[in-house]
Order: C-alpha cells, then structure tokens, then sequence
C-alpha cells in the first residue's frame, strides 16, 4: 500500500526518514513515498487536497485554518522546540549586537525578519513576549515570505533580527555578518507541528493509518534514542552519526550541515493538547485562525497518544 | 443565385445578401448578463454543495470579506500603501524607460548597446532575485519600488522604441526642410508621434505593477494588498485570498479605464 | 444579363447616404456613376453586389449568365484586395477553391485569366513584388476567372499613378468590349467616364440622388479619333459643370465627431 | 543658408544638408563591445574587491557554476523537465488562447461575455493563487502547467483578438462577393491575416511562459530551472542564482531568436 | 532667386538612382519633372532641398531670397505631412515657432497664408476632420507661411481624388503666377505638367537621367483658351511617347528581395 508522506525539506522530519530508512514502514505493509515541498503551508494544503496521504510539518496559521473547517485530522506529534536543541533561532545584526542587543529581553524596539504572519517563528516571538512581559506591539515585525530573505535581510543589517532555522542563520553567521543571540528551544518549549491526514483518511482507512503510525513511532523511538540523553538533551551516541547519514541523504545536505540543525522528537510522537489549544488560542486572538469549530475536533483521539500534562 | 448561374430562360431573380458579419458590435448587456451569470452559477454551486467552500469560497463569502475589510478601515490602509508604491514605481519605470526608449530609438550607438541588454534582462523573474535584493537594497520602501519600477520600466522601453520607429520618416523629413533644431523635432514631432505607442506600452506596464506589488510586498510589507494577499494565503483564508484577487481585478480594471480616458483626450486627433 | 437597382433609400445609423436610386445596366453596356466624395458610389455598388443590405430598396438580375459563370455579380476592388500572402496564381485561384471543378478546368481558367491581363510571367510573384498596376491587373484576372456576367468596378483605376492608369485603362477597355458583360464603373474621373461608358449618371452629394443621365452616343473605339475629340470635350465640360460645385461644397465639409 | 535669406549681392551658395538622422542603424559591433564592456568592468570591481562578492558574484564565479551544472548533468535534467513544463504549458495555453481569441473576434457575444472576464482576470498574480491551486489541482504536474498555461493564455487572447480585429474589412468584402463559406473565409482570409499580430503575441507570451516557470516550480519540483533557482535562493548560493537566471536569459533570448525565424518564414510575404 | 542642380550620380547602397541631372531653375519659372515610377524623382527633390545627399553632385542658390523669406527651400508633400494632433494653423505655424518674430508678425503671416489657400474658416480643424484637397492647402499654406524662394513640390495633387485634383490645380496655378517663386512640380501627369510648368523634363527609368526637356511656348493663363487646344493636344502626344514604353517596363518590374 503506497502512502505518499508530505515533509518540508528540513531535518524537523528526521524520525520519517529514519522510518524510510529502516524499513519499518515496509514491516507494516506501508510503500512510503516521501514528497518535499518548500515549506510546511502546502503540505498542510495538499493532504486536503488529496495528493498527499499524511503530513509531517509544522503548524501555520493555514494549517489551523483549514483543520478548524474539518478537513485536517492531528493524529501525532512532530518536532518539539525544547532546551539544547538548535532547530529555529534568533540571528542578531552585527550592527544591531554591538548597538547593545543581547538578550531576548531587548528586543523590543527593534525590527524582527522572519516567513510569514503566523508563522512558527511569529508564535515563537509571541510566546517569548508572554515569557519577558513584553508587547508585541513594541517589535517591528518583517514578514519577508522566506527563510533566505530574512537571513539577507539580518545579514545586509536592514533588520536587527532574523528569525530562521539554524540552515538559515548559521552560514549567515559562519560569514561573520550575524551572531546567535538565542535559540527558540531554550528560550520558550512549544510543539512544533503535528503528523496529520485528511478527515476522510481518518475515516476511512483507519487500519492504513494505525501501521503508519506504529512503524513512525518506531522511527521516533530510533531517533531518539540516538540523539536525546536522558536528561532529554542532546548527546552525541554510538548512533548519532547513522542518524545524521540517514537525514543528510535524505534531505540533500552534508553531514556537518546536518549535525548543527538536529531537531528533537518524541519518542513516542505524543500531542501535547494542551499546547495546541494555546497556541489556537492565540491564532485566534489575532484574528489569523476565524470561525466557530472545536479545537478538540481536530485531534484524532483514534490514533494520537496524548503528552502527560504536568 | 444558383438557379441564375445554372442558366434557363430569362427571369428575374433578386440579388441575395452575402455581406455582413465578421464584425463585433459592443453588447454590454451580455458583458452583465455574463457575470451575472458566472457568480450566480458559483453561488449556487456552493449552496448546493457540489464544491467545498474549503477549494472554492463562495461569492457571499467574498463580499462579506470586502465588506470586512471596508468596515474595519483596512481597506483604505492596505490600498493607500499599495497605490503609493505602484504609483512611485511605475511613475519612476515608466520615466526612466521613457528616456531609455526614445534615445535607444535616436541613436544607432545607444539601440546596439541598449537592445541585447534589454532582451536579456526582461524575462529574468523578478521572485528569484527577491533575496539578492534584500542584500542591495534591504527591507524598506526602496527594494519594493525598485522591484516594480524594474518590471515597468522594460515594457515602457519596448513600447517606447518601437513608438519611435513607427513615427512616419515624412514628418521628419518636413520638419527637417524647415531647418528644425533636432530638439524640436524631438518634443514636436517625435515624441507626439510615438505617443499611441507609449500608450499603449503604459497598459501593460500597469498591468505589470499591479502583478509585481505582490512580489514586492513579499519583502517585509506588514500593509498593502499584496501584503494581505500574501498572508491570506499563508493562513488559507481563501474567502480573504479571494477579495484580495477582486480588488487587484478592480485596480486592473479602473487603471484600464483611466488609460482610454486618458487616450481619448490625448489621442482626440487620431 | 441584365441588373436592375432600385434603392429606395439607404442610411448609415443616422446618416442618410442614398435616395431614390434607379438605374438598369443591360448585358454589353458600360454605364459609368460619378459623384463628389462620399456621395455614396461605393455603398451603392456594394448593394449592387449583394454585400450590404439596402435600407430599402432591391436589385434584381435579369437574363442569363453565360453557362460556365461561377460568379454572376463579381467585384474588381479600388485597393486591390489581394490576399498579400498568396501568389499572383493562388489570388486568382482563390474564388474557384469552394467550386467542384477538375484541376484541369481550373488551371485552364487560371491560364487564360493571366494571359488576357498579361500576368502569365508573374504568376509565382507576390503581390508585394509587383507595382500597383500589376497588382490592379491581378484583381482583374481574379474577376475574369470566374466569368462574371455583371461586373462591380469601384475606383479601379483610383488607386494607381497617373501612367499606370493610362496604361491600364486600354487594356481595361479592350478586356470590357470583349465580353459582353454589363458593367458599373464607379469613377471621380470624368475623362475615363467619358474613355470607358455607354451611359454616365451622375449623382449629387450626399445624400446621392440621381442628378443626371448622359449618353455618350459615339462608340468606344471610335473616341480616339480626331473626329471625336470636339464633341467629347463638349461632354466633358458638361460633366464637369454638373459635378464641380458638388465637389467643391463636398470637398470643404468639416468632418465633426 | 542664413547668408543667402539675408540677401545682399547676387551670389551662389551650395545648398547645406540638412536631413539625415532619426534612423537607427544596426550595429552589432557596438552590443558585443558594450556586452564585453559591462562583463569586464563587473569582473574588475569584485576582483579589485569594489563590491563584496557575497553581494554580487562575479562573472568567473558565474560561469563556474555554470560549468559545474554543466558537467554534472545537472543542468540537462533541470532544463529538459522544465522545458517540458514550459513548452506543455504554452502549447495548452496558446491554443486556448487562439480559439477563444479567435470566437471573441467572430461573433459580438463572445467578445461582450468575453473581454471583462479576460480583463477582469488577466491582472490577477498567479503566485498569491498558489494555494488555491494547490488545493484544486495537487503537486504533480497539472498545477505547473496549468500556471503556465494560464500566464500564457490572457495576452495570447489578446494578441489573436487584435490580430482579428486588424483583418482589413475589404479583404472580407471580396471573400464574400465571391461566396467563399464563412469557415472558408476564416480560414484562408482571416486567420493568414491575423497571423502577424498573432505572433507578436507569441513574443509575449513565451516571455511570460519563462517568467513563470519560477512560480510554476514552487509547487513542489525538485527539478527544473525555477526549482534549481528556488533552491540556490534557499542556501543563498548567488552563484548558483545567478547561473540559473543567465540560463533564463539565454533560453528568453533563444526563443527571441526562433520566434524571429519563424516570423521570418511564415510572414515572407510581407 | 535661381536654384541650380548638378547631380553627377546618386545610389542608394548598390542601386544606381540617378545619373547627370543638370537643371536650373529661374526665378519665377515652374519646371515639371516627369519620369516613370521609381526613376528617382523623390530623391532627385531631397537633394535639391538639402534632406538627402547626393552620391556625387551638388545644389545651389543664386541671386537674392525675398526679403522676408524664412526657408528658401520649401516642400509641398505628396502625403501632405501634416502632423495629425495640431490644428490647421498650427500645422501653418510650426515653421514659424523657431524664429524670433512678434507674435503680431506671426499671426499676420498665419492669416494671410490661411486665407490665400482659402482655410480662413478651418483654422481650429484638425486634419481628420478634413477632406484629402483641404489638407493639401494647409500643406501649400504651410509652404507659404515661411515666403519660400524657391518651391518643390513632390506630385502634390496624386493622393486626391480626380475632382479634389482638378478643383486644386487652378488654385495652385494661381498662387505660382502670383509668386515669383522657382518651382519643381513632379509629376506623373502629363497634364499637369501641361497645364502648369514652362519647362518639362522627361526623365528615363531608373537610373534616372534626362531624356528630353520640352519647352512649353504658351503662357499658363492662355492654356484653357480654345486655340491652344491643339498645340497642347501635341505636345501631351509628344509627351506620352517619350514616357510610355519607359512607364510601361518600369510597371512590369518585378522586385525581387
Ligand atoms: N460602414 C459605414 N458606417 C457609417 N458610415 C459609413 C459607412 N460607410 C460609409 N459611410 C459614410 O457614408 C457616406 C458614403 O460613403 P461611400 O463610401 O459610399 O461614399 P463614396 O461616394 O464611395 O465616397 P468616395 O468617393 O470617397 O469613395 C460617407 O459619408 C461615409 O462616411
Ligand atoms: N531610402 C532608400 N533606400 C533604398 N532605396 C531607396 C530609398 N528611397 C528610394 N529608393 C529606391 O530608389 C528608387 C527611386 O526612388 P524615388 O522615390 O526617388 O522614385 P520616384 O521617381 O519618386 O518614384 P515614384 O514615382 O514611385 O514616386 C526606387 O527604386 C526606390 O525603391
Ligand atoms: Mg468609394
Ligand atoms: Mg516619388
């Protein structure tokens, strides 16, 4: 049975490839074909449209936009932004830095580059404000629709800060045209994105989707193990480096490239409801997500394993 | 006719008409019957539920959309920002190309030096530079006027050139017998001359703007139709997705319509 | 066989272009129609020919074509009308290609309307090669390869350089005398009138009514005698006078819109 | 000649000349000069270390990237699939585009239900309806060439009704006052005749087919000229970005070239 | 004031237009050129008026302009070159605006140009609001507006029609014998050059050179009387032989490209 995984082209997605890798798909009857796309926003389209049979990405506000009219099921988790790992990051201006920007505290007043209005990165600057008490309305958010635009932005100095994957920011900084001034993941934990069908998958082919996810966790077990200690940061193990090969040929980059940008899963991809719903909350708040529905609609409780509350 | 040709005694016949046709009258009434049309046609389709509103927002759903945006004063903002940067950008465009285009046009030196360049430079899309601009210009007003005074200006220059190879050589040959200075002969000949060409350039360089303030507003534009446009999407709002489209179709239209004023008051000698 | 108008009346929207108009060419008669510019000549041949429909009004045929006629009522054009992309033998091909004929027949036609206009050399030219004269004289051939029996000249000779018309105009007129066609001859020249036609009638400004009818009554090939030169430039005068003063109002009209 | 009008003695004077100009000659010399010119100086200035090459690479680094895609093969797979993009695109979209051109022209309902639509669609940005499309037509092939054929559609529409609309009357007049049927008139008369507007068209719509092959590879290519742009754009590789736009270039100017060949086949006439 | 032609050659790239054209032209005489299509009488004209230069050859004025002259060479076109957005008087004035004259000097010079070809009436016109013979008057007021020494004038009655021609021609007539301008009128006309010079050249095909110049021995106000009518009549015999047979090769070329 062939089922066509939608992934942005990115190591967020590591525990897939690994799945591929493995074979553990091909152990559950599953012929898994792995479609890129640009960024996360079509994937999200293209599993209602059909042309995609499960989407492992991050949430935008399209993304809720379209799960809150029913056609979106959250069956499992993706990446989480947790302490030490290095997935999205704030980038500071040379300029902006000597100026005396340090800290996430500082940045109000100052401009910020990164996607999209609500955008992984939009949430991520919204939460941080919840977490230092700070108004949004004091940041001069740049949407600059992709990562390489907001990294010229940070690195030409027309904005002070660029918030980009660690892809992005890092050559910007390895040229000596920007410095980390901080990583999302320490600053403020969040689930990223969620593994999602659409409603009539739920429906129907229920029994495809159990498989999937039995062989994806497997994955999600694999590559957590390897990369996460048990402290749930990063280690570099015995098979850290099989793991790093597996993304590199995966996604088209090199080892070294890889290796900075490795992201955290959950071993067992649990959905944590209740982050879900703030951040639903807050796409509301700002009129990005509209109409009436449900948040626990769109989760699946079929085929999801909630994440303990604490 | 046949039975005339076909010979047999002598009768009269009447001449049958064979002209007519091949002509387009202008019939508005089926221009409004056919939108009318279209909309109800879609309307219905999603009251029925043949099409998900989820592929296709329905008509009502896109005019509660406009009417939204033009109760919360958005509206207003967005179209502000957006008509001040085409207008900067297509006034800075088509300037620039209009005197690219006539001294391309006057001289043998600056036609071979400005013609393979201007070949080679129009079809690069303006999308694929966007990061490489950001570096040049950066993020302000400046890299998103840039961006749709560049997509202006090469039409202009086309249209503007080839305004001024079409402008009769007997014209200047009459104000060349009447010992005008070259200047003259520029604004007094050439220039009025080559004018319904420029015109016409002018409507596909508006067409152009409009089509490029969605790639400039690409570059950190919080405001303007192609700003909202662009978030729509990201957000699939489709219903605000699509009242953006209208609007832009609106601005397509009312440019359209003030260019054809425009020609009907400077062309009233054609 | 004969052509019979009979307009009544024939309006553009508002503008009232034709009234009254009753003339009768019969097979073998050349009658030419002159007027002042835009006293409705070309409408009224266009209502002749069938391709623009009188406001009221009708014309008839009456009589016979000759039996191998494709196209009874055929046009020669001021402009030429040639399909710029076609050879001089493809334009003249042109009204035979919706007709069932053997490609024999057809390429005999073709011949023969080259030959009598003169054109054989060029029928693998374009029109674009080929100087106004010749290009007239492919419109010629194209109207005698379907064996008119009325033929509807409007201006042909207007278009050409005062040689080339000179030069064509007796071909024009041998060609005329040899078939016993019926022809209308729309002209502002009242010296071909007077060269090429039976009859003239002449026509007011706008809107066109019937002013006059002259016969010439000396024939065709006798006109370049000496003998003639005195009664056609009385003729002359006469034409002239009927239609200067048409002309001269006509010619200063302001155009307002 | 002021001597002369000034009057005085009976005197001769050689009359001045006093035309000429106005006409541009071609001077291919002068654009490889002014090409070679503009590629040295450009050199020069990154290598003199005048411009930041980050900012802008240099030629050599360009013809580099050039050289490695080349060599790898990968420039053939980026170009074959694109070209097959661009090529079904503009095929579909052209031949739309002719026959409902060519119905706008014929008959006055179709021009009335047709022209607002096209006018009201044609200035709608194909990239702000990326999701839409997305939504109705996937990621495979369809919606690549659908958004070409779309772009290549509206000024093919335009360009084929005004190549109509420009078929002399008279030459109609004389198909039908030899009774030639309707489809034959449209055919030998009315299409031959309009087909240099068409192919005018033609210049602008391969244009636009190149400028939108970038959109078109946003929906999901993993090859393709826009793809491999998208991507250098992505990992801000500028020498990568601006090979894959030189590559644009050359094919914008190529297909100028055949276009002018063909013109010159099929319009030999003129 | 006289003008002298000397043009020994002319080519255009490899295509040899003209050859040993000598004419002078004297104060007050009008010289019709005639020749068939393309033997180069356009171009011989742009030499004489200074807009093209000749291969090989040279132009020049003798003898004293007007006092109040602007442009001592002067051309009336075939096309009438008026530029289509300006009225009638300020197609009259534009050769006005580039020298220093009071504005009572230059309105006086309008006037007297616009009622001297009868456009009085029409100043505020466009010119598609006016028939082809009044277009060529602001064309000819044009001309006068600058008080021209000598005229050329390229066919400048062969775009209008027969009428609009002969109402034009006795205008024309009569503004040339008022003047005492020199004149170059090319023709294709045997008739207008008849009716109008005092000397006519008959050039040969192209490459153009001088085949024959006739004289015309009546004064231009004597032609229309009854006893010059057969004088006339030979001389235009005279003239049409020398042109026919080079007109009618010249009309049969094919141009190969
Ligand atoms: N299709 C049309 N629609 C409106 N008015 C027309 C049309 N065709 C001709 N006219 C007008 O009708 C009048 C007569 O036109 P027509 O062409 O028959 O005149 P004409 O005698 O042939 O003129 P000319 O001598 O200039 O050829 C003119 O005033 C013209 O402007
Ligand atoms: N600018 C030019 N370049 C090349 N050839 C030219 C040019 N102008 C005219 N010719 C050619 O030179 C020849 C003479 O042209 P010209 O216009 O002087 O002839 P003409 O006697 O005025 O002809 P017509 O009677 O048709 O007006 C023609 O064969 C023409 O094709
Ligand atoms: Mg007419
Ligand atoms: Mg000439």
């Amino acid at each position: 049975e062939t089922v066509k995984i939608g992934v942005a082209k990115s190591t967020t997605a590591a525990p897939v490839y690994v799945a591929v890798a493995k074979g553990f798909f091909a152990a559950e009857g599953i012929d898994p074909q792995v479609v890129f796309f640009e960024a996360a926003q079509p994937v999200a389209v293209a599993v209602v449209s059909g042309d995609i049979d499960v989407g492992v990405t991050g949430f935008t506000g399209g993304f809720y936009a379209l799960a809150g009219q029913g056609a979106l099921k959250i069956i499992g988790a993706h990446s989480r932004e947790v302490p030490g790992f290095h997935g999205l990051g704030y980038f500071v201006s040379e300029k902006a830095a000597a100026a005396g920007l340090k800290t996430v505290k500082d940045i109000p007043g100052h401009s910020v580059a990164f996607t999209t209005v609500g955008s992984a990165f939009h949430y991520s600057l919204a939460l941080a404000a919840e977490k230092y008490g700070f108004d949004m309305q004091t940041v001069h958010l740049e949407p600059l629709q992709s990562n390489p635009n907001a990294a010229s932005a940070v690195a030409g100095g027309s904005v002070d800060i660029a918030m980009v994957p660690s892809t992005s920011g890092l050559p910007v900084v390895q040229r000596g045209q920007a410095k980390v001034l901080a990583w999302v993941g320490d600053e403020t934990t969040w689930q990223l994105g969620a593994t999602f069908i659409s409603a009539k998958t739920a429906d129907t082919r229920g029994d495809m989707v159990k498989r999937f996810m039995n062989a994806y966790r497997k994955g999600a077990r694999l590559y957590h193990d390897a990369v996460t200690g048990p402290d749930e940061l990063p280690k570099n193990g015995p098979q850290t480096a099989e793991m790093i090969a597996i993304i590199a040929k995966a996604i088209g980059q090199t080892d070294a490239e890889v290796s900075t940008a490795l992201a955290y899963a959950d071993p067992d991809e649990r959905v944590d409801v209740k982050d879900i719903l703030h951040q639903i909350a807050w796409y509301r708040a700002q009129g990005m997500v509209k109409g009436e529905f449900n948040p626990e609609d769109m989760i699946d409780k079929r085929y999801m394993i909630p994440y303990p509350q604490k | 006719m046949t039975e005339i040709t076909a010979g047999g005694a002598s009768v009269r016949r009447e001449v049958a008409f064979r002209g007519g046709g091949f002509i387009a009258m202008p019939k508005p009434a089926y221009s409004w019957i056919a939108f009318a049309g279209i909309i109800a046609l879609w309307q219905l389709a999603i009251s029925a539920g043949w099409i998900d509103p989820v592929f296709l927002p329905s008509p009502a759903s896109i005019v509660e959309a406009l009417w939204q945006l033009t109760v919360s004063g958005d509206l207003w903002k967005h179209l502000s920002i957006s008509l001040a940067r085409i207008g900067s950008g297509w006034l800075i465009g088509s300037g620039l190309g209009l005197i690219v285009g006539v001294s391309m046009g006057l001289t043998s030196a600056g036609r071979a030096i400005g013609m393979p360049l201007v070949s080679a430079i129009y079809p690069v899309p303006k999308i694929a530079l966007l990061p490489l601009l950001i570096l040049w210009l950066g993020i302000g007003e400046t890299p998103k006027v840039v961006t749709i005074a560049s997509g202006v200006f090469f039409p202009t220059v086309i249209a503007t050139l080839a305004g001024v190879d079409s402008v009769p050589r007997n014209l200047i040959a009459m104000a060349q017998s009447f010992n005008l200075p070259t200047r003259s002969i520029v604004w007094k000949v050439l220039l009025p001359s080559a004018l319904p060409g420029i015109l016409a350039g002018f409507r596909i360089s508006v067409s152009t703007a409009l089509l490029l303030v969605v790639a400039a507003e690409m570059i950190g534009a919080q405001y303007g139709i192609g700003a909202f446009l662009l978030t729509a999407g990201n957000l699939m709002q489709s219903d605000d997705l699509m009242a953006g489209v209208v609007i832009l179709s609106i601005l397509g239209l009312g440019f359209g319509a003030g260019l054809t004023a425009l020609e009907r008051v400077l062309l009233r000698w054609r | 066989m004969d052509v019979i108008i009979d307009v009544k009346r024939h309006s553009y929207d508002d503008l009232l272009v034709l009234e009254d108009i009753k003339i009768q060419v019969r097979e073998g008669e050349i009658v030419a129609v002159i007027g002042p510019s835009g006293c409705g000549k070309s409408t009224l041949l266009g209502i002749a020919g069938g391709i623009l429909k009188p406001s009221e009004g009708k014309v008839f045929l009456e009589g016979n074509a000759p039996p191998d006629c494709l196209n009874p009522l055929t046009f020669i054009f001021q402009d030429f009308a040639l399909l710029p992309w076609r050879t001089v033998e493809q334009n003249v091909g042109l009204p035979l290609e919706h007709h069932k004929l053997s490609t024999s027949d057809r390429q005999a036609r073709i011949a023969d309307a080259l030959q009598r206009t003169g054109l054989s050399d060029f029928a693998k030219a374009l029109p674009k090669q080929l100087s106004g004269g010749m290009r007239q004289r492919v419109g010629i051939a194209r109207a005698l390869v379907v064996k008119p029996a009325v033929l509807l000249m409007d201006e042909p000779l207007s278009a050409l350089d005062a040689q080339t018309r000179d030069l064509l105009m007796e071909d024009f007129l041998d060609l005329l005398l040899h078939e016993r066609m019926a022809g209308i001859y729309i002209t502002h020249n009242f010296q071909e009138a007077l060269r090429l036609a039976d009859r003239v009638v002449v026509l007011s400004r706008r809107p066109g009514r019937i002013k006059e009818v002259l016969t010439i009554p000396i024939p065709q090939l006798e006109r370049t005698n000496k003998a003639a030169l005195a009664p056609l430039a009385e003729l002359g005068d006469r034409l002239w006078s009927l239609i200067r003063d048409e002309a001269s109002v006509a010619d200063r009209e302001v155009i307002h819109d």
